[in-house]
């Protein structure tokens, strides 16, 4: 038999679901200490996000896609980017985007229904979010043949979810990231789950990773729920990327512990056992045990941090409460940089409109 | 739902698909997250417990998949009722429809059909987030071969949905999800299609003439109990088929009243409405006594639901559109 | 070309891309084919050898991949302008048109935006394999965001061309490819744009308004040939910007001729014309004294090349329908 | 290191350049002779392929593609399947076409620019010529699902090209064999280029055939000049699929030995040499050598056959030409089963222009 060619999928995990390490961490972080900094940043994401259900909850935000769970993965794509790259998210990966200067009442403002929440002030040049499945990993694409055109040593980085690997956006992302040899990072951020669809049913390839092959791009898989592996199996794609290695593929092993959205419930379609089975294997938790044994944090600590959050997100909360609506102007302000003639009286209609209306 | 009691209208949707699918079993759904989960909107709620995952499919999550599967099943045998699951997510389908779906009968002289329905949740008010919320019908009214029809009330949900199941050709049909659960009706489960070529006089006026589609009947027919109140009799017709498009009910009504207003929620500059003040302008011109209005959308995006409310035809802007019409003449 | 030697509409366009990538180095071309091939229409051609492979990049055969990148690259400085090689692979690249490209700016209240442009060679009378004829410019007139150009002369062609690269926002360019090689003109490489929102009279005349875009200019040219030998005097509008259209241009010309023949190649119902005689029918109605009539592509696809011609408007079809305004008044 | 997974793509080839097996060939084909019927149609459809290219030149065809050096992967994949199977051709695989039952003077008809081409009378489920790249292999997935959901021992077939496998329609058709374990086959024929675009521009993946990788299905890469691996390979892969195996995509390296189309200039891209080498491995001559060296085929049954050829082409470049052109009344006709009121006006506004024209 001959064969043309082989490939092989591998995967990374140092800090088991007890909290002890199970393989020896990158010397990166080597030094427990190292981690203290995204520990506190992953309370921090999980923390906004309950604050986020329950604003929903009361009325005061929209449909918001919760990102519990997936701390570790979240915080660790944003951490090892740098503020030059660019980031192209889908729509839950607020703690990669806090980590680059994305602000929660930004956040808040997109899920609370005003386009303002895109305007972020920090990072200018990242991609907002992206509502139509995977359309931003061939942004991400766009971005990065920019950035070699341009001679620039930056990286794209993309991210979309199990589902979003079926799209044919993201093999079209992967293959012109190939043929182009892209500073591109495709991340998949597995958390089993496209709304009620389970992973199983979204492809018959035994891990998502393996997408990459197709394009010739690097794979790994990597544990989504262990912020060593997370930063590893990034800081290796990202400076492959960066010294003109091309582009990678990265599945990150994790799991939607929330309802897909707060307009959605998981109890008609998923089984509690696997949900509870999933909470086990948490980023958060077992991360507080490998620092708290290595003497980093206790409770009071802990108890402090969470004031501390509370107290940072109660203002980004009320920045967020207290923006008052955009005008109507403001749908026909952003559309062209110069407005035709046509929009121009629609605009000024619009605008009598609403005087009559409160006049 | 028991039979007998009223229902919403996506609930006459489901029914008209379990009708579809008892009567005839090449008929089947697919989509993302219409399987267990019964679809977003609970469309096809209940349906894979009755007939089982080979019948109700869910999708990878990719729309272009959707459709092409679909054009390849309908034109093999089946009959698939394929669900976009939000207008937003419609774009990726288009090449195949617009390729394939409204040409394979043209492309091969009738050798292969593609009798297949892609439902389509539309349209805007329900505070959903970005692309949820679009009227997109004109990416459909100009391609041959279609058929794109937009029910509005319980009843007309159920017989149009049955017909388009029925038709040889590919529909579009197009569901005013704000008036999902609107209010309910009496829709029995006889399996009674409605014409897939007829527009719907729901008011009989004199002076003007509403024409509209979809979720905007709503508002027509409270524009026309206020022009009422000031003495002034509006006709409303639910365009309810928008290609083939029924114009001869539009004219006839327009040749009584010599006044018209179109409303859609859609951007007007090339919206659908314009074909129907085009037909006017061609073939009803000497009936007008005043020039056509068009209330619409604006021509920009539908804004993110904290201004949406202002972005759509409202009753006001309705009644005085009428009132314009009448003023002018 | 030797500059000062009449050239036709194709390398018109040629000659504008090479202007704007000398004058600004964020200018690039994306494309199937445009490489070293020079396209398959030869638009390109000479600039790979001149602005090397990194200012002219061939693309994986994938539409999709085409508009993605080109958005990506729009967002983050560039200029890309990419072309669909034809009409009918346009399909796969309105996602990200529709979705990203006319909303950049729009979703992040101006932060990031998209300044691209799409070149689509258009349009019939090739004799060209299925899918190579379609006038589906109706894709793109409902969607906000967007600015929609068709050229119909090498001096336009070059001048809508730099606009359109120079514009802030979105172009689709569509270019009438049955023209590409029909005539020639003087067209002066002095990067001088012309406005995008703009018809142009291309002939004056006092009984008829016949408006037009793309390639049926020249039939329109010459049917309003053929009136005046009857006595009947034509105006002939080129559109040249469909979206945002110039209506007062087109209002201004029915105020004098009180009759208006709308030409286009793509499907009647709901094609652009529907606009243009809607507006009439809101803004003209008393200046009208025949109704408005419309030539157009019929309700079908374009047949293969052996039909095509008897499916395209024609000078005689013009020419009657220009006869039957008169007739009517 | 953890791997998780593991792949290889092998390369079946039997028939060497020079006409001479260099390796043993599968059962089915240990005696030569099995091979004669499928020489005599690769012998035809070159032969039709020049007669084709004839008529363009003449003015007598609208553009047309040529299949010359693809005679061995058409005419395999053609035999080796099924008449109950469905095959989803892209737009120059004439010989598969051939074998399931097209008649020359359909294809002649199709490039004529007249739709009766596509109104095959045999086989009548198979899909028609698709000009849209790539966009039959979803088709022909769909084709599979109905075929696995009536539980019908039936495959669906797709091919596309190097440029095609680059093409969102054919990464997803993959997705969705996997997805559902569909009876499908994924042909791809590497014939090196894809109009000016070589096949390295399309993706940075080593083979073509290890796109099935990202989809899960069993990939293979076959010369495709070598009619028994291309039997071969079709013959694994179709009876997987009828048995309940699931999907596999097969990789044919094969060459386009003539422009794109009729319409193209290869020379303006695409070097001479690469052009001469690849004769040097077409699938014609090396197939006669060896029939020959094996006292299956000589001169004198290569005349006749020629003869033959040619009399039965002329045949049906008689038919193809002497058909009248379709009535003007033909565009409305097809186009809805019932057809709308305003269309049949227009109909007959088209057939009065007409009249008028003529009268
Ligand atoms: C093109 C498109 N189709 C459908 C949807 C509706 N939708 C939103 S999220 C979602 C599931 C996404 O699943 P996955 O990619 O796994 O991401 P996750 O939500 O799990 O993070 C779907 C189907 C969409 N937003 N865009
Ligand atoms: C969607 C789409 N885009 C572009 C084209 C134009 N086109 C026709 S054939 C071709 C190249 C196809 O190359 P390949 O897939 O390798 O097949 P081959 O022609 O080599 O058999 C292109 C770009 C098309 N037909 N469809
Ligand atoms: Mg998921
Ligand atoms: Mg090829």
């Amino acid at each position: 038999m001959t064969v043309v060619a082989r490939f092989e999928i591998e995967y990374l995990q140092y800090l088991g679901q007890d909290g002890t390490l199970i393989a020896e961490p990158p010397p990166a972080f080597a030094d427990p200490a190292t981690l203290l900094p995204l520990f506190k940043q992953m309370l921090m994401v999980r923390s906004f996000d309950s604050k986020a259900i329950a604003l929903q909850r009361t009325g005061k935000l929209g449909t918001y896609a919760a990102c519990l769970g997936h701390e570790a993965t979240h915080i660790g794509i944003g951490a090892a980017m740098r503020p030059e790259d660019v980031f192209a998210p889908s729509y839950r990966e607020y703690g990669a985007q806090f980590m680059r200067g994305v602000r929660p009442r930004e956040v808040l403002l997109y899920w609370g229904g005003d386009e303002r929440g895109n305007d972020f002030a920090v990072p200018k040049h990242d991609f907002s979010w992206c509502v139509p499945i995977s359309t931003q990993c061939l942004h991400a694409a766009g971005a990065a043949l920019a950035f070699k055109l341009r001679k620039e040593p930056r990286v794209a980085v993309a991210t979309c979810g199990d589902g979003g690997s079926s799209k044919t956006d993201t093999y079209a992302a992967i293959n012109a990231a190939g043929a182009y040899a892209l500073p591109f990072v495709q991340c998949i951020i597995n958390n089993g789950w496209a709304i009620s669809v389970p992973r199983a049913a979204q492809t018959g390839a035994p891990t998502l990773a393996q997408k990459g092959i197709a394009g010739g791009l690097h794979c790994l898989q990597v544990d989504g729920n262990d912020i060593i592996a997370v930063m590893e199996g990034m800081r290796r794609a990202l400076d492959r990327a960066r010294s003109g290695g091309g582009g990678s593929v990265i599945e990150f092993m994790t799991y939607r512990l929330h309802d897909h959205t707060t307009a959605d419930d998981a109890r008609r379609y998923r089984n509690e056992d696997e949900v509870k089975a999933a909470w086990a294997r948490e980023p958060i938790s077992r991360l507080r045990t490998y620092l708290a044994s290595a003497g980093l944090w206790d409770e009071a600590q802990e108890s402090a941090w969470a004031d501390e959050c509370a107290r940072m997100i109660d203002i980004e909360i009320n920045a967020y409460l207290e923006m008052p609506v955009q005008p109507v102007s403001a749908m026909f302000d952003f559309l062209y940089a110069e407005m035709p003639p046509d929009l121009q009286l629609q605009r000024a209609e619009a605008i009598a409109a609403e005087g009559r209306k409160h006049g | 739902m028991a039979d007998g009691a009223p229902i919403t209208l996506i609930e006459a949707i489901t029914q008209a698909l379990a009708y579809a699918m008892r009567a005839d079993e090449r008929v089947l759904v697919l989509g993302e997250d219409v399987g267990v989960n019964g679809g977003v909107f609970r469309a096809t709620a209940g349906l894979q417990q009755i007939f089982g995952p080979e019948r109700v499919l869910d999708t990878p999550l990719d729309e272009t998949t959707i459709a092409g599967l679909t054009v390849g099943m309908a034109a093999q045998g089946m009959r698939p009722v394929a669900e976009a699951q939000f207008d937003g997510f419609v774009y990726p389908m288009i090449d195949h429809i617009v390729c394939h779906a409204a040409r394979f009968r043209y492309r091969t002289r009738g050798r292969l059909t593609c009798p297949m329905v892609l439902r389509v949740p539309w349209g805007g008010g329900i505070r959903a987030p970005e692309h949820h919320s679009e009227a997109n019908e004109a990416m459909f009214t100009n391609v041959p071969g279609l058929r794109v029809v937009m029910p509005s009330s319980p009843q007309r949900a159920y017989g149009l949905l049955l017909a388009a199941i029925r038709d040889e050709d590919p529909v579009i049909y197009m569901e005013p999800k704000r008036i999902y659960r609107q209010y309910k009706e009496l829709v029995p489960d006889d399996g009674e299609a409605l014409p897939l070529d007829v527009c719907y006089v729901l008011r009989d006026g004199s002076d003007v003439t509403l024409v509209t589609w979809g979720a905007q009947v709503k508002e027509c027919l409270e524009a026309a109990d206020a022009l009422a109140k000031d003495g002034i009799s509006a006709e409303v017709i639910d365009v309810a088929t928008l290609k083939p498009l029924d114009f001869p009910t539009i004219a006839e009504s327009v040749c009584k009243t010599g006044r018209c207003v179109i409303v859609h929620e859609a951007p007007k500059t090339a919206g659908f409405g314009a074909e129907i003040a085009a037909r006017l302008a061609e073939e009803s011109m000497y009936d007008l006594v005043a020039p056509v209005e068009r209330v619409t959308g604006y021509d920009t995006h539908i804004p993110l639901f904290r201004l949406e409310m202002k972005y759509l035809p409202s009753v006001e802007k309705i009644v005085a559109a009428a009132k314009r019409t009448l003023a002018a003449s």
